[in-house]
């Protein structure tokens, strides 16, 4: 049973942050724009995120400290997005290419500061939020412990931000709209919807939340953050893709990519996978190998956005 | 006399190109006005400057009498203008509810309010008896259903002036009817409609009155009913139309193509779409095949065409059988194909006219040397192409053809497919969207090929054009074919009925 | 703007480290000191760290410029022209941390024979070829790991745990010879002890020097099966650890350099002196005694090898074992075997030895793959 | 047909002033940075940065040539890909395998005759990577996989195997990577080391340049580019038109694929002491080869000039340490210059907007017939509203 907790506890820090980003991944794409900067989005929000932690963490700490990162995280993440939002809306530049300018920024703008302001590239953070046990929740028996044990407030709040997610995007006007300037902007246009602005909210979300995510990324895992996210925007945007671009599938999405990464590197401690004949790097390459297979057999009616990726033109039929 | 619309010498530049030169267009209440212009003569254009998609620079609007400025379609909107766009704007993965509130939506503590739309959307379309799923996917339902949450859409919103921007070019000939039906219905409920058709027939049908627009001016405004279409269809191409299609008899040869027990599955069903059809196409004759839209006949071509596996029977092309041959094989053998969507199938849009013109043929040697493309051959192959078949645009043989228009582009796809010589021709709705002048020269193409003594497979949900075109017509009803008629001897009603299923031909009792 | 990096320092929240602030005044005949950093960064809290600190202490204290320079890619040739362009900015003394830089070394050594360089962990020779060939004006200096890593186990055992874990980062040389020490170590104080059971030890190498989700799943795993203290031996998989390890309530050691600041969570660091060691030869060099031409191996006798005691978290563990085992060790009064001791008793190919193959009595040791 | 000319050159003449405009906006970007963090040295910091390969003489511009080599091929080989409407982030992967091919027959295959061993890692670098491209062209292909999630997926799983496989082969235990690869399989200097001064470079210039030529041959003039051109930009009309969408889509990542593979092979095999670490990174090469391929507008040419471009100021950034800086400012520049790239296609516009001649009217051959025409028409046309029509243009006119 422990070790189903361990897992389950786990498979959060891998898999909440990936549904954070993929998530606002499905904002930007729902509306129209490709977004390849999630990983500079990360990049930025966490070094905000932890920047903000380092310097108050004199004067404040736990929950509200990081729920105030957290904040400052996806603000960071949201100003740098509508860098991409401006090139690729505005602009109407191939959305690869902000996107990979954003991405090549981030961590050397990372370093930059954290060396221009501390000398060391490093930034420190102290951990004064981990949950051990939520009181009360962390006591139901079975949901307790896989939910309200040895976790971070960041696992609600992804959580939270998914069913909002689902919410909004299929239930309210903005949805709605959104949706429809992915799929036809022509015919939002022409019942008087602003696309751009549509696609800049969409965009600026998704670095509100790529920021959110970097954060999530960083804050279990770490006690430092070094100017980078290993490549889980890249992740994120699989995740996006694998879940066809709708929340509940990016969510599910998200959780099985966490389940093969954590039974990947965790296999060491898990007693039926340890004594497996399966080396290290075998384990290590499961979650692709899954992902590609699942992809095989999924991706016959592929719902990627239909207008994504093209700028939207008024002017233009 | 009252105007509900008054626009007055707009003037619409793009670019350096003058869209819209000076126009001057007036609607009355209560009428139904119809636009009348060659393909690019600013039809569009001009309701989209009524509608606020784009601003004119010159010229000013009056709706009832007030000057207006309509920067958006939302003006639009608040003024209870409505417009039924040329390419319909539906979302594809939208429910006809979700469409017809788009953009109109109501809320309730944030979220939607479905249900009451819900209630008003069925309300309207009994009233109107337009008939709609208002849960069903957009993707799944068919064009004239399509066009009837266009229609919704705009009633949706309480609109009095209703702009169908060539809603019938994507109708069958029932729906057509109905559509007519409906739009006496709104105007005799006191709405203006703005009516462009490239089709006189239903001019004469619903019109009142007519403007014509020829290469961005106003020709005129005439009464239709003291018009004959001859006259429209002057004052809009500046020459005389030919309406009557010249066609001397003929013999007809041996059979270039046979189809035998051809049986397509549908995609995702059980059902055959294409239902144990055979027939065959003689030298020297049009063979159209007949039907709704919907009846399998796409998929036919599709199938002898070879862009559709087919699940059983036999295609033989001039005695060869030639059911398992490649695409590229199936060309070689004499076989060319004007497509039903130009742009998903018949052309690269990007790239530009002489690489389109080359598209079927870049590999043979006149046209590459050890894959090597001899590009001055195309070159001046693209612009005898350009010459022969009088196709226009904006820089000759280096146009991108995405800026072509529409009936540039289906005659640049007839000059390519017609310029290989081939035996047989297969031609879905090759003048679908096409003004008068468009498709006259089509239609005669098409003639001039089975006069050479070569094979003609026509499809066509055109009424006038199956009867004025072809030698012979199959009737195609849910994926059977339902009898075989001679245009000579029927009339567009018979033909009608057959189309509609409540007729079978001679031979052709149902099996089941 | 040109003063902001100075006020800055003063906040408490870094290590206080201000690597390359002090060269306002670079004169005009070059900056004297120079390091090129190896795989991590200069700040990497580990190995370069170390190093750095080294140069750093004796520049500053002597009024020497001194900088560090990054290769723009890992290969032979990059480091080269680091070396190259510190030779150019009038570097006299170039400390280069890693075995990376044999070869370049053996190249630049007979190119520069006016500059000095030292290497750490390893001694220069050509390319496929390992036969140190070091010249007059290159120092080479090992450190004795496996004494390091012995301190580190003994005291644990000592300290009462018995679940212990090793994760190194990659399996070079230095790495193996931590681990294997660490081994010895423990198996040393349980017979000390004379414990009935065995001290179990997971072994095994993660692939990288970094903090990643994945190294902290390990860890988190491995602590969650009952692993009591590991020993983080690969600069930045310390922080995976030890996130894991504040998450878990458990314990990490950790390595190369005085790590106690990094979390609560570092019982005690296993220490090599990186920052005596350059700045004891620094000292040579500008005493004009600098030991070129020759490789040396610093171990316990000469404080080569350490755990801070000052900063460690023992509660049973005192000075005076300390002291005590320092002193055994030191005397080579206990025999620890390195990397080379191993493969040579294991009587296998050097390829095919692992940590399993350790001779130890009371531990228990299970590699991981 | 002089008028179409002279747009053609400046089409070609205005990506080029876009890519300057860019270029210029990114380094003035960098100064800024260079003048925030230390106003004293960001001038002559600057400097070194626009010197950059050419500070050192001969050699620097060696150098310049040794890191451009590599991220031409990715670079190259992420254009072409996008120039057949595929985008291969799978670069990386690729170049990884077809590194780890080069050095395992360069170590392990000393049978060969000295003269051919290079070579044969070569192709064996290029075969490599092929094999990795083919994966997501296959997926695409047949099973309609996103070629972009299962490109990512495979730089991972490449990058695992490789690492896998390099410590059961070809590994050097005591420095953790791959071990060196015979001198027959280093590649053959020709002189141009003599020419630069510098150990480390070699004939892979020569065929990084070459493999420009090749790709710009087939994409521009070839039946075989032509294919796939068409199906990258409408795979339905490719597949009416004959052309087998499936083989073409396969058939570009290949290419593209064996590019970095060959990327791979040239770096690993060029001497300058460069072995596969077992490390679990992806190779940057691969991604700077999508920042190359932008740079260069994915075409051939322009690949090869922003290879050597972002090369230059990599050698200009890493001098900059000379001064008081951290090396990511060249990042960032570069970063800049591609994001002002997006700029640049605006500035493109409105180049080809101010400079081509006015209207090609089609009215002006027609106004004779117009004319005509309305005599014609003026009898059917309602009075009342021509009538009107006159009294508004007058009004106008009056107005004014
Ligand atoms: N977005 C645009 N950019 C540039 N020119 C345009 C644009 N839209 C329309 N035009 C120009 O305006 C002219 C009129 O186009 P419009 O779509 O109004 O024609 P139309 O009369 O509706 O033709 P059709 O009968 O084929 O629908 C075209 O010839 C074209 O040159
Ligand atoms: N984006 C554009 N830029 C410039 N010119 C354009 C553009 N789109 C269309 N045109 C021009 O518009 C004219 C008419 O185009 P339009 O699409 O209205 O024709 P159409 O017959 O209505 O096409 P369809 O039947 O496919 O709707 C052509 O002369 C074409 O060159
Ligand atoms: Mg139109
Ligand atoms: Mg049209």
């Amino acid at each position: 049973m422990n070790i189903i907790y361990f897992v389950a506890q786990q498979t959060m820090f891998f898999a909440i942050p990936l549904l954070i980003v993929a998530l606002g991944g499905m904002f930007s794409e729902r509306s129209g724009i490709i977004n390849i900067a999630l990983e500079g989005i990360m990049v930025i929000g966490a070094f905000a995120g932890i920047a903000f932690i380092n310097v108050t963490q004199n004067s404040m700490s736990g929950q509200v400290l990081l729920l105030l990162a957290v904040l400052v995280a996806g603000i960071s993440g949201g100003i740098f997005s509508l860098f991409h939002a401006f090139a690729s809306i505005k602009l109407k530049a191939d959305q690869t290419i902000s996107g990979t300018a954003l991405n090549m920024f981030a961590p050397a703008f990372a370093i930059f500061v954290a060396r221009m302001v501390q000398g060391v590239q490093q930034v420190q953070f102290t951990d004064t939020f981990h949950i051990s046990k939520v009181p009360f929740l962390g006591d139901i028996p079975v949901i307790g412990p896989i939910l309200f044990q040895n976790s971070y407030i960041t696992t609600y709040v992804g959580l939270l931000i998914a069913l909002l997610s689902w919410l909004i995007i299929n239930h309210t006007k903005f949805g709605l709209r959104l949706r429809s300037c992915g799929e036809h902007p022509q015919a939002a246009d022409s019942v008087g919807i602003n696309v751009y602005k549509i696609r800049y909210a969409g965009v600026f979300i998704s670095g509100i939340l790529g920021g959110i995510g970097g954060l999530a990324f960083v804050v279990p895992t770490s006690t430092n953050f070094n100017a980078t996210v290993a490549g889980y925007g890249f992740l994120a945007l699989a995740v996006l893709i694998f879940g066809q671009w709708r929340t509940k599938r990016i969510f599910f999405s998200a959780f099985f990519f966490g389940i093969m990464k954590t039974f990947a590197s965790a296999y060491s401690g898990i007693p039926v996978l340890k004594d497996l004949p399966i080396s290290n790097e075998i384990y290590k390459m499961i979650p692709y190998i899954a992902t590609l297979i699942v992809l095989t057999f999924s991706s016959k009616n592929s719902q990627a956005p239909r207008a994504e990726g093209i700028p939207y033109d008024k002017g233009s039929r | 006399m009252e105007y509900v619309i008054e626009m007055n010498n707009i003037t619409k530049i793009f670019g350096n190109f003058k869209a819209l030169d000076d126009v001057t267009f007036k609607v009355r209440k209560g009428e139904v006005h119809a636009l009348l212009g060659e393909n690019g003569a600013g039809k569009s254009t001009l309701m989209s400057v009524l509608f606020g998609l784009y601003q004119a620079e010159k010229g000013e609007i009056y709706i009832n009498g007030k000057s207006v400025q309509i920067n958006n379609p939302n003006d639009a909107n608040n003024l209870n203008i409505g417009m039924v766009h040329q390419h319909f704007k539906l979302v594809h993965n939208f429910t006809v509810l979700e469409s017809i509130i788009l953009g109109r939506e109501t809320v309730k503590n944030g979220l939607l309010k479905k249900d009451d739309a819900r209630k008003k959307v069925m309300e309207l379309s009994e009233r109107y008896k337009l008939k709609i799923d208002p849960d069903a996917l957009i993707s799944d339902i068919t064009v004239g259903m399509q066009q009837r949450v266009e229609i919704l859409k705009m009633l949706y919103c309480d609109n009095d002036i209703l702009i169908f921007d060539e809603p019938t070019a994507v109708l069958t000939p029932q729906e057509i009817e109905e559509l007519m039906k409906i739009m006496k219905y709104l105007v005799s409920e006191g709405k203006s409609i703005i009516f462009i058709s490239h089709k006189l027939n239903e001019i004469k049908e619903v019109a009142d009155r007519c403007t014509v627009l020829r290469k961005g001016k106003c020709i005129g405004t005439v009464d239709v009913s003291t018009t004959t279409k001859e006259q429209m269809s002057e004052m809009m191409v500046g020459r005389k139309i030919n309406f009557n299609i010249e066609k001397k008899d003929i013999k007809t040869g041996n059979a270039v193509l046979e189809v035998k027990n051809l049986t397509i599955k549908a995609k995702n069903s059980k059902k055959n779409v294409v239902n144990d059809v055979s027939f065959e196409v003689r030298k020297g004759e049009i063979l159209c095949i007949a039907g709704i839209d919907g009846n399998g006949q796409s998929e036919l071509v599709y199938g002898i065409a070879g862009l559709l596996p087919i699940n059983d029977g036999k295609i033989v092309l001039n005695g060869k059988d030639i059911t398992k041959e490649s695409i590229r094989k199936r060309c070689l053998s004499g076989m060319a194909h004007i497509p039903e969507d130009r742009h998903k199938d018949g052309l690269v849009l990007d790239f530009d006219l002489q690489q389109n013109a080359v598209l079927q043929t870049y590999y043979e040697p006149r046209f590459q040397n050890h894959g090597l493309i001899k590009f001055n051959a195309v070159k001046e192959y693209a612009k005898k192409l350009i010459k022969q078949y009088d196709i226009r645009s904006p820089r000759e043989e280096d146009s991108i053809v995405r800026n072509m228009s529409g009936g540039n582009q289906q005659k640049l796809i007839i000059a390519r497919e017609l310029d290989r010589d081939p035996e047989i021709v297969l031609a879905v709705q090759p003048t679908r969207g096409l003004d008068v002048g468009a498709t006259e020269y089509i239609h005669k193409q098409l003639i001039a090929q089975r006069d050479e003594q070569k094979a003609v497979l026509l499809l066509s949900l055109e009424l006038d054009e199956v009867m004025n075109v072809s030698d012979r017509i199959l009737v195609i009803y849910e994926g059977e074919i339902v009898g075989e008629l001679n245009p000579k001897e029927i009339t567009v009603k018979e033909l009608g009925l057959y189309m509609a299923g409540s007729k079978r031909g001679v031979n052709y009792e149902k099996k089941s | 703007t040109t003063e902001k990096p100075k006020e800055d320092t003063n906040k408490e929240s870094s290590s206080g480290e201000t690597p390359d602030k002090s060269k306002e005044e670079a004169p005009a005949e070059g900056i004297e000191l120079a390091l090129i950093t190896d795989v991590g960064t200069i700040d990497d809290k580990s190995f370069n760290q170390g190093a750095w600190e080294g140069v750093e202490a004796y520049a500053k204290e002597f009024g020497k410029t001194y900088k560090y320079y990054k290769p723009t890619e890992k290969s032979d040739s990059a480091y080269i022209n680091s070396i190259e362009l510190a030779v150019k900015a009038g570097a006299k003394v170039i400390v280069c941390p890693g075995f990376l830089f044999e070869v370049p070394i053996h190249t630049v050594q007979t190119q520069y024979p006016d500059v000095n360089f030292i290497i750490l962990d390893g001694a220069p020779h050509p390319d496929g070829d390992y036969t140190p060939d070091i010249a007059d004006n290159t120092y080479s200096i090992f450190y004795a790991e496996e004494e390091a890593g012995f301190l580190a186990g003994y005291s644990i055992v000592k300290e009462g745990y018995t679940k212990l874990g090793f994760m190194g980062g990659m399996a070079v040389p230095a790495v193996v010879r931590f681990g294997y020490g660490f081994v010895q170590g423990a198996d040393y104080a349980a017979k000390e002890l004379g414990l009935t059971e065995d001290v179990q030890v997971k072994y095994t190498y993660v692939g990288n020097f970094d903090a990643t989700p994945e190294n902290q799943a390990k860890a988190s795993a491995w602590y969650n099966e009952g692993t009591e203290v590991i020993f983080a031996c690969g600069g930045a998989v310390g922080n995976s650890v030890m996130k894991a390890a504040e998450a878990a309530g458990n314990k990490v050691i950790g390595v190369d350099v005085d790590q106690s600041g990094e979390s609560e969570t570092v019982i005690t660091s296993s220490m090599k002196n990186l920052a005596k060691s350059v700045y004891d030869a620094l000292t040579a060099y500008y005493a004009n005694e600098f030991p070129g031409g020759t490789s040396v191996s610093l171990d316990a006798t000469v404080e080569g090898v350490q755990l801070p005691m000052e900063t460690s978290r023992f509660e049973k563990f005192t000075q005076a074992d300390y002291d005590a085992i320092y002193g055994k060790v030191e005397s080579k009064e206990v025999e620890i075997l390195n990397d080379a001791d191993v493969v040579e008793k294991s009587g296998k190919a050097a390829e095919e030895v692992t940590a399993a193959d350790i001779p130890v009595e009371q531990v228990k040791v299970e590699v991981i793959k | 047909m002089k008028k179409n000319h002279n747009i053609l050159e400046l089409k070609g003449a205005s990506s080029f002033f876009a890519a300057l405009m860019a270029i210029v906006a990114g380094l003035l970007f960098g100064l800024v940075i260079l003048l925030l963090s230390n106003a004293k040295e960001a001038f002559p910091a600057f400097l070194t940065i626009l010197v950059g390969g050419f500070s050192a003489g001969a050699r620097g511009i060696g150098q310049v040539i040794y890191y451009a080599t590599p991220i031409i091929m990715t670079g190259l080989s992420v254009g072409f890909a996008f120039k057949t409407g595929l985008f291969n982030i799978g670069a990386s992967g690729q170049f990884t395998c077809g590194a780890f091919i080069a050095i395992y027959i360069g170590i392990k295959w000393t049978f060969l005759p000295p003269e051919i061993h290079w070579l044969v890692a070569l192709i064996g670098a290029m075969i490599a990577g092929a094999i990795w491209g083919s994966g997501p062209g296959l997926l695409k292909a047949f099973f309609n996989v996103n070629e972009v999630i299962t490109s990512i997926m495979m730089n991972y799983i490449g990058m695992y195997l490789v690492n896998m496989t390099i410590v059961r082969t070809v590994y050097d235990a005591l420095k953790n990577q791959s071990k060196s690869v015979a001198k027959s399989a280093v590649l053959p200097k020709a002189g141009l080391d003599k020419l630069f001064n510098t150990n480390n470079l070699n004939i892979g210039i020569i065929i990084a340049i070459l493999s420009v030529i090749v790709i710009y041959i087939i994409l521009q003039k070839t039946t075989f580019g032509y294919e796939l051109k068409a199906c990258g930009s409408n795979k339905n009309a490719s597949k009416y038109a004959g052309i087998n969408e499936k083989k073409s889509i396969v058939l570009s990542m290949v290419i593209a694929g064996a590019l970095s593979g060959l990327g791979g092979g040239l770096l690993y095999l060029s001497g300058s002491g460069k072995y596969l670490q077992v490390l679990d990174i992806l190779a940057p090469e691969g991604f700077n080869g999508i920042s190359v391929a932008l740079l260069g507008m994915s075409h051939p040419i322009g690949i090869l000039f922003s290879g050597l471009f972002i090369a230059h100021l990599t050698v200009g950034g890493f001098n900059i340490q000379l001064y008081d800086f951290v090396p990511e400012v060249i990042d960032m520049i570069v970063a800049v210059i591609i994001y002002c790239g997006a700029f640049a296609l605006l500035f493109k516009h409105l180049i080809i907007k101010f400079t081509s001649k006015p209207s090609l009217d089609s009215d002006i051959n027609n106004k004779k017939e117009n004319e005509k025409l309305k005599e014609n028409i003026n009898k059917l046309v309602i009075t009342e509203e021509t009538e009107n029509l006159d009294n508004q243009k007058k009004d106008n006119k009056e107005e004014l």
